[in-house]
């Protein structure tokens, strides 16, 4: 299936995209945004795989994910909902408290 | 039958023991003093029976080793405490004890009253024990032992006066210098132990095996090395040119130290271990080249320096010095008797020397403490006209000063006599010869003119001391003056048991008993000699060694003649020879700057290199490079911290970094 | 239409975990009613629930069972390192009650949170499918996060929980990658399948899919264990994090990093080893030279002891690189011996912190030597054992880490490795100068043990000191475990 | 009795156990206890060295198995042979008069010093006597944990420095030991040994190479321990600061595990490494002799002055061991056990003027002789032994190394050496000198009071061995020569075998040690790294 390679790429790409943003964006949030395209990323690979693979595994798998990164969500926005409460700030440039 | 030598060294050691750990309870100095002297009077006694047993046998069986336990066992190397009993080490044992004995009952008078009067009489004792060890010891090592205890005594009492900084300073020196020279024995001693345990098997420190031993060594070569290092322990121990700076600084001790140590025993120490291993030096003409030239060099160079001194025991120093440089003369000549000789009677005039200064200097000193003056009691220029006040003083210290002169008839005649002409005739060093006479005989002269000039300075003329303490000068005790009489006695009459051949012929055929007496120690050596003289054995005539006997005689009255013109008759002269000649004069006052070379080339560079090593090596070098890379360490840590910004995206890329370097490496190697 | 029918599942191999999650879910529910000043009960219910099971993970021994269709397994290797994380559990417990009371942030979930985190570490240890491992992993993360954050009120704990969180989540994209890659490259998720089919490859390495997916999964538990250059979170998240809770982090998820490294790379990767060996020599250079070198300079002890650990992971990281049953045991009982010590200087450090640690540094334990000997000796002999000196558990640890490289001709590496253990005695001994050398400046009048803190340090330098003198009783265990995968 | 060995080494942790409940305060209870137990300790050895049987064997020998996991078997496994039998004894000796000297100068933190004291010597007994590598190294580095306390809490003023600079130095050489041991374990499993036992590895034959780098790890450990030139910095500092016991322990008998290391493990277990590096090692103990003893001279501080005379000291036990024949070797343990009397006793005194005067400088001394006689007479006597005169046990000692030093091949290393008698009386007589001698002129000197009853009573037993030792050595000699003897041997069959080409002692292709398939290292290697590959060590052929 010459098309795997396309969804593979495809999804290399977004996975990149994720990860730049990560390194590029300062607020928390936006960051938190580019991590989850990482992970979506990943699933479009874990699905175009499955289907070419012909089992199962793959889309069971995005399945955890998506369940995961929900709970990552939940508990990551609870840590910058405290975060802000303290700081007025959700600005990765604003949380350098600890360094050095 | 020679069981019971041991107890020579055993009475001075038990002395010691006494007076060291109880002798500050017995506070009595009687006792102490008998003590002390006591024990010397047992050794001398159990020598005199030792020398006697000996005489009683046939000359060839004059030898015995007798050992008292193994010191030390280790592979093939073995040293015992044990003993050697010869000829030579009887005559040394009867010096040390006869001359030590005397001294001992001199210092009961001398040290009278002073602080540390037990300290003294133990140390005197323990130097009687280490110098008996010395001529005693049967093997190198404990030689060495005695070797190094005699300067250690020589140390401690040099040091006696240990608040002044000049007795330390001087014992200090004394005990380097000496070490100077234990360094070439050691030397000597390993490459002689090694020499012949790997080539011959012969694994053996002891000197009867090494000298049975010895005809396996070749001439010269390794032999030269080690007696050369032998040589070098003889001049530390000896005071010989180049080691000789501290003996004239070790007359900082109490006189009777300088009588007994510092004359007639420890710094003939050198000429004794060379008698002892003649075997050896016979072996390398070099050597013995050398050690006649050294020894010639340090007899005039000592002399010309003790014209200028002012300091009484000062000019005996260098005295002892230049007479020591005869003793090696003979040495070197190969008259190894003739040395002994000197050494013998050369014991018994200094050490008169030495006491009679002491005793004029003891009566200076309670003189000048008196009326509470701080002149110098050993300046001769605070002195003169001793003779009516000290009158039996004067009468041993002149007629011991006749003796160290050459005049015939006394001790110091024959010996210095049988020396000048050996060192004219022996057969090793060809046209040299000539020159160490020559300087053998000009020495003489300067003896001669040093002496009397110290006489007539001392005990004639006027008295030149604080006037008010003049009338407290007068004659010392007894137990002073009674050593001083028997040692002007064995000056006088000492050199008559070792009269020339030439001498003797003349008086109908007295033979010379000293060297017969020492020939079973010499033999071999006199006869590997005459096989192997490098000059053949040039037969000189009769009326050489008379026209030579003669000159030496004239030179020693020329020189007390000069004395005698500067000193007594026409006192002023020195003064303007003095001013004629300021730099001449200032060097030799000031000993030719020797001491100051010596700072200059060895002390100084020491202790600037020492210096520099510690803060310039240890401290920069090996510890900065320690604390060095620590620093870099810790300041790389400082580095990496700072990568540690605190900002999540920094610490995204580090990771992003990662994944890409390591993606990048695998995929694409 | 066929009924579905539910395959017979044997639910052994994770009765610690269903147990433990149970727990934590009641005690979640029990959290509720209990008065704000009495959360301690729940610690103690934690408590002995971690007690109970480890009972259950001890009477598994010695079994393999395998189940959910070979997603999880129950073998040694499992249950050894179980045992380490409740361990942590256990111990982080003990201390965690004072500190919460003193933080004033004694929040009944905080026990709870911890045994989900243990029950995230058991799945990672025990997963022998990738997803399992995936889902262990998370579920500890996400507890973890929380706990870093756990002091609400306090900035520096929510800036850790907030750093944790972003850059936990970024790696686990990695991991993801990683398994997704090698799920495509292999065709399973099963960790047997992967080493089957790589297994079949004559140069499995030639497969860049595989190659990669390998390479991504480990730059995954790189961040978890916190090797160099993924340490970045570490010293701010251990410096920010509650106290006990560095502990905890610094010791169990660090073990669980490890264990699922190892049953991935040694069992599907075992004939890649050349290549991530390569890559693990560098790592673990790196690692303990970074960890080391920046210890030195920090005055913060929580900081240090943070970068102290990233160190250790390096040591840890040659054991891995030799890959050989010296080395892997190595690992098991180094984090196990370092459980003890690490939580143990923690522990001392909960005791000697005033309200919100005004005094974490290194110079505030001026003088404590003499004032609390008894403590200070314990602390003295962590800080030995971290630095690995004989006759404590970090030296023997140490000792066969290094043995494994050198028996697998790493000789290089063991001796940058000792080297880094030599300079990182300077920073230990450097809190022994504060304690012992140094006139205090501070009476530390305030300092309480608590019980359970005394506890918690009674085990702590009792297994120190016993497995460093006796490490065989738990060394043969290690050795037993190892051989299963 | 068959324990004994154990019993002796591990007496003092009983004291400690002891010392646990005593209140702090209870000073002088203290310090009895812990003086008591030293006693006990030395009293139990006795036993031990006179029920040693004068041959080469290791006895008392106490051998259980202890650590066995993965390829490891340790074994507690313990004994003596007449190399180790003195180290024993003086270090029991020593102990009891290390507590003594600090029983008035130690007034703060009495407990936790005297505890320190009894475990550090468990820590120096059970190094001596272990015959277990491992055991070996664990006591080698537990030695470190309470001296580096007894310099860092009870020391002078730069006491953190010194402390620290001590440890980590230590550390430093001791870790590449670790490394070299493991890696010689490995070695000797492949030639199918099984555990860590040190007679074992005595037959192991190993390639030259590899010989030369384990060589190279231990002789480094062990030079930093001695400590030889250049590595010697540490010690300085560390004697400085450390208090009297401290420093007396030090000298007397840690400096001598540095020694100790190479009599028993380096020489015996690389011997053809040895000969090899005899050169490098015998100059830079020429160059220790000599240096200490310039810098030495130059010193300020007395006790950093005697703390070089160690170095210079220790120069010389290295000279002798390194002659590999019996005269040097015996010289060499015969120089271990008398620095460790007369420098222990240096530092004792050097303790008895900074108690009373709280200064150790040169300068504020001068003229102590009058004011305080007994001292002045057992520091000369000590400071004689120091130099090696003759009579003392120093000279003993010193002679017999350069003896044999002087028969073996590094004859002209020994000459050198030779020159060290000469500046070691420069700088001791001189320190001497001014501390001694001269005008008593600081009034401070003026009202110093002699020695007490308890401080001669400490000196005693020392100077009592200064002179049996120096007078009567043989029968310190008897109890070591088989050991030695054995030892020549060790390292001489193997020399033999050096000297044949290398081609003819490896078959081709093969490393001495033959190594088990699954095991060698050099087939593991093909895909690592060239920076990590170690050939050099593993593989005699690519050495070349």
């Amino acid at each position: 299936m010459e098309n795997l390679n396309s969804y593979l790429t495809v999804s290399a790409i977004l996975f990149s995209i994720g990860t730049i943003g990560v390194l590029t964006r300062k607020n928390a949030i936006v960051i938190f945004m580019c991590i989850e395209l990482m992970l979506n990323a990943v699933n479009l690979t874990f699905i175009a795989l499955s289907r070419y693979l012909g089992n199962l595994d793959g889309q069971v798998f995005v399945f955890f994910v998506m369940t995961v990164a929900a709970a990552e969500a939940a508990v990551g926005l609870a840590l910058m909902i405290a975060f802000y409460n303290n700081k007025e700030s959700i600005d990765v440039e604003d949380v350098n408290m600890l360094k050095w | 039958m020679f069981d019971n030598v041991w107890l020579i060294p055993l009475f001075p050691l038990l002395g010691f023991l006494i007076n060291g750990l109880l002798g500050k309870k017995i506070k009595n100095e009687t006792v102490i003093g008998g003590i002390g002297a006591f024990a010397v009077l047992c050794s001398f006694a159990v020598s005199c029976m030792t020398i006697l047993k000996l005489l009683s046998l046939p000359g060839e069986e004059r030898l015995a080793n007798v050992k008292v336990f193994t010191w030390m066992t280790c592979g093939n190397f073995n040293a015992d405490i044990a003993f050697l009993i010869d000829p030579l080490s009887c005559v040394m044992i009867m010096i040390v004890t006869g001359v030590g004995f005397l001294i001992h009952i001199y210092s009961i008078g001398y040290m009278h009253g002073e602080e540390g009067f037990y300290r003294f009489f133990a140390y005197l004792n323990l130097f009687m024990f280490s110098m008996l060890l010395l001529v005693l010891g049967n093997n190198l090592l404990l030689m060495f032992v005695g070797w190094e205890g005699v300067g250690l005594c020589s140390y401690l009492l040099i040091g006696y006066y240990f608040h002044k900084k000049s007795a330390g300073d001087a014992g200090k020196k004394a005990f380097v210098m000496n070490r100077v020279g234990d360094f070439g024995f050691l030397l000597g001693a390993f490459t002689l132990y090694w020499f012949m345990g790997h080539n011959f098997n012969v694994w053996t420190i002891q000197f009867t095996e090494l000298g049975k031993n010895a005809h396996l060594l070749p001439t010269g070569g390794v032999v030269t090395v080690i007696t050369l290092c032998f040589f070098l322990g003889a001049t530390g121990k000896s005071a010989q040119i180049p080691l000789y700076t501290w003996l004239p600084d070790a007359m900082e001790g109490p006189t009777p130290v300088s009588a007994l140590i510092h004359a007639a025993t420890m710094v003939t120490a050198g000429v004794y271990m060379i008698g002892r291993m003649n075997f050896l030096f016979i072996r390398s003409p070099e050597t013995l080249m050398v050690i006649a030239v050294i020894g010639a060099c340090t007899a005039l160079f000592a002399a010309t320096i003790g014209t200028a001194q002012n300091d009484i025991k000062r000019v005996l120093a260098y005295s002892t010095v230049s007479q020591l440089g005869y003793m090696f003369l003979a040495m070197g000549s190969g008259a190894f008797a003739a040395g002994i000789f000197h050494l013998m009677t050369h014991a018994f005039f200094k050490a008169c020397l030495f006491l009679g200064s002491g005793a004029v200097i003891h009566s200076m000193h309670h003189a000048l403490h008196h009326v509470h003056s701080h002149d110098d009691a050993q300046d001769m220029r605070n002195m003169g006209g001793l003779k009516s006040k000290m009158p039996l003083t004067f009468l041993t210290f002149l007629l011991a000063t006749i003796a160290i002169a050459g005049i015939p008839g006394f001790s110091g005649f024959f010996s210095k006599d049988e020396i000048l002409w050996q060192a004219f005739a022996n057969p090793h060093h060809g046209q040299l010869n000539y020159l160490l006479w020559g300087m053998g005989a000009v020495a003489a002269g300067l003896t001669a003119f040093y002496m009397f000039r110290l006489v007539f300075m001392t005990f004639f003329g006027e008295c030149r001391i604080t006037p008010k303490a003049k009338d407290h000068l007068h004659e010392s005790p007894m137990v002073i003056v009674i050593p001083l009489i028997v040692l002007a006695g064995l000056s006088v009459v000492g050199g008559y048991i070792g009269i020339p051949k030439l001498l003797g012929d003349l008086f109908g055929g007295i033979p010379n008993y000293f060297e017969h007496y020492l020939e079973p120690v010499f033999r071999l050596s006199e006869e590997y000699m005459a096989e192997h003289a490098a000059h053949g054995v040039a037969h000189h005539s009769v009326a050489l060694e008379w026209g030579l006997m003669g000159t030496s005689v004239v030179i020693a009255l020329i020189g007390i003649g000069i004395a005698f013109a500067l000193y007594v008759v026409n006192t002023s002269i020195p003064a303007k020879f003095t001013a004629t000649f300021p730099a001449l004069h200032r060097a030799v006052y000031n000993k030719w700057y020797i001491d100051e070379l010596y700072d200059y080339v060895f002390v100084n560079p020491c202790k600037a290199l020492g210096r520099f090593l510690w803060k310039g090596f240890d401290v920069v070098v090996v510890d900065g490079v320690v604390n060095g890379v620590a620093k870099v360490v810790m300041s790389f840590g400082g580095i990496i911290r700072y990568m540690q910004s605190g900002f999540v995206y920094d610490y995204s890329w580090s990771m992003a970094f990662g994944v890409v370097v390591i993606l990048g490496y695998y995929l694409f190697k | 239409m066929d009924m579905i029918t539910i395959p017979a599942v044997n639910m052994t191999p994770i009765m610690p975990e269903i147990f433990l999650s149970v727990l934590a879910m009641a005690l979640l529910l029990i959290n509720v009613f209990v008065p704000s000043g009495q959360k301690s009960y729940i610690g103690y219910i934690s408590f002995i629930g971690v007690i109970a099971a480890a009972v259950l993970v001890g009477t598994g021994w010695g079994m393999h069972v395998e189940s959910f269709n070979g997603a999880v397994v129950q073998d040694n290797f499992a249950s050894f390192f179980k045992m380490i994380f409740l361990l942590a559990a256990g111990l982080a417990i003990l201390i965690s009650d004072q500190y919460m009371v003193r933080e004033e942030c004694n929040h009944g979930e905080l026990y709870p949170l911890i045994l989900f985190t243990v029950v995230g570490m058991m799945l990672m240890a025990a997963g022998t499918d990738l997803m399992t491992i995936f889902l262990g992993l998370e579920v500890m993360s996400v507890s973890l996060y929380v706990l870093a954050g756990f002091n609400r009120e306090n900035r520096k704990s929510n800036e850790a929980g907030l750093k944790y969180f972003l850059l936990g989540a970024f790696s686990t994209g990695f991991l993801l990658y990683g398994m997704a890659l090698t799920y495509g490259a292999t065709g399973s998720t099963r960790i047997a399948d992967i080493a089957t089919f790589a297994a079949q490859q004559s140069l499995p390495s030639s497969n860049v899919m595989l190659l990669a997916g390998m390479l991504l999964m480990i730059t995954g538990f790189a961040f978890k264990v916190a090797a160099a250059p993924f340490h970045m979170w570490t010293p701010d998240v251990y410096e920010g994090a509650p106290t006990p809770m560095t502990a905890f982090m610094s010791a169990g998820p660090k073990a669980a990093g490890f264990a699922a490294a190892l049953r991935i790379l040694l069992v599907s990767f075992s004939t890649m080893q050349a290549d991530w060996s390569q890559l693990f020599w560098v790592l673990a250079v790196l690692t303990m030279t970074v960890g080391n070198i920046t210890a030195l300079r920090q005055d913060n002890i929580k900081r240090m002891l943070a970068y102290s650990s990233i160190a250790h992971a390096g040591y840890c990281l040659v054991g891995f690189t030799a890959g050989n049953p010296t080395g892997t045991a190595g690992i098991m009982f180094y984090m196990l011996s370092y459980t003890f010590m690490n939580i143990g200087a923690f522990a001392i450090i909960v005791l000697v912190g005033k309200k919100g640690e005004p005094n974490g540094n290194v110079m505030d334990f001026a003088g404590f030597g003499f004032k609390h000997p008894a403590l200070a000796v314990a602390m003295s002999i962590f800080l030995f054992s971290l630095a690995g000196m004989p006759p404590t558990a970090g030296f023997i640890g140490k000792f066969y880490l290094f043995s494994g490289a050198i028996q697998k001709g790493y000789i290089w590496l063991a001796v940058i490795g000792v080297l880094n253990s030599a300079a990182s005695v300077y920073y230990y001994l450097r809190v022994m100068v504060y304690m012992y050398m140094k006139e205090p400046t501070e009476e530390f009048d305030w300092l309480q043990v608590s019980a359970p803190i005394a506890l918690s340090l009674l085990i702590s330098v009792t297994g120190t000191l016993v497995l460093g003198v006796v490490p065989s009783i738990v060394l043969q265990y290690a050795q037993e475990a190892i051989k299963l995968i | 009795m068959s324990n004994l060995l154990s019993l002796t080494t591990f007496l003092p942790i009983l004291g400690v156990l002891m010392l646990l409940f005593i209140p702090k305060d209870s000073k002088s209870v203290l310090r009895s206890v812990t003086f008591v137990v030293t006693v006990v300790t030395f009293i139990a050895s006795l036993p031990v060295l006179i029920g040693f049987q004068n041959n080469a064997d290791f006895q008392f020998v106490e051998n259980v198995p202890w650590i066995a996991a993965g390829p490891f078997a340790m074994r507690y496994n313990i004994g003596i042979d007449g190399i180790s039998l003195w180290l024993v004894i003086l270090t029991t000796f020593i102990m009891p008069i290390a507590v003594l000297s600090t029983w008035t100068a130690v007034e703060e933190k009495v407990k936790e010093y005297m505890i320190c004291l009894l475990l550090l010597e468990t820590g120096m007994l059970g190094a001596f006597i272990s015959l277990d590598l491992f055991l070996f190294y664990i006591f080698w580095e537990v030695m470190l944990i309470p001296m580096y306390f007894i310099i860092g809490i009870w020391g002078g003023k730069n006491k953190i420095y010194a402390a620290i600079k001590f440890f980590v130095y230590t550390m430093a050489g001791s870790v590449l030991m670790l490394v070299a041991l493991i890696f010689l374990y490995f070695k000797g499993t492949a030639a199918g040994m099984t555990d860590f036992s040190l007679l074992h590895f005595y037959d192991l034959r190993l390639d030259p190479a590899t010989q030369t780098w384990l060589f190279l790890a231990f002789a480094f450990s062990f030079a930093i321990k001695v400590p030889m030139f250049p590595l010697h910095t540490w010690l300085p500092d560390a004697h400085t600061e450390a208090p009297t016991a401290g420093s007396v322990i030090l000298a007397a008998i840690l400096l001598k595990m540095g020694t100790y290391g190479y009599v028993r493990f380096a020489m015996p277990l690389f011997p053809d490494a040895a000969h090899r590096f005899t050169p490098l090692i015998a100059t830079l103990a020429v160059i220790g002799i000599i240096y200490a003893a310039l810098v030495a001279m130059v010193q300020e501080d007395v006790k950093k002055l005697v703390a070089y005379s160690s170095v210079a000291h220790l120069g010389f036990v290295m000279l002798g061991l390194f002659a590999f024949n019996e005269q040097g070797i015996t010289g060499g343990m015969l120089q271990m056990l008398n620095h460790g009397v007369s420098t222990g006793a240096l530092f004792l005194i050097v303790g008895f003027i900074y108690e009373r005067r709280h200064t150790r400088l040169i300068t504020d001394f001068g003229g102590l002789s009058k004011q305080m006689p007994i001292f002045a007479t057992i520091f000369m006597i000590v400071t004689l032994s120091s130099i090696g005169l003759p009579g003392t046990n120093g000279f003993v000692g010193e002679f017999m190394v350069l003896l044999g030093a002087f028969e073996s091949e590094i004859r002209w290393y020994t000459v050198i050496a030779t020159s060290g008698v000469i500046l070691s009386a420069v700088y001791m007589l001189w320190m001497f000198q001014r501390v001694m001698f001269g005008e008593l002129d600081n009034p401070k000197n003026q009202k110093l009071l002699d020695l007490n009853a308890r401080e001669i009573g400490i000196m005693l037993p020392l100077i009592a061995l200064i002179f049996i030792m120096g007078v009567y050595p043989n029968p310190f000699i008897e109890k070591m020569q088989p050991a030695i003897n054995k030892l020549i041997a060790q390292t001489k069959t193997s020399s033999v075998t050096a000297q044949l080409p290398v081609d003819q002692v490896l078959p081709a292709g093969h490393p001495v040690v033959a190594p088990a398939p699954e095991q060698n290292p050099a087939a593991e290697q093909q895909n690592v790294p060239a920076e990590e590959a170690t050939p050099a060590v593993i593989n005699p052929h690519d050495a070349k």
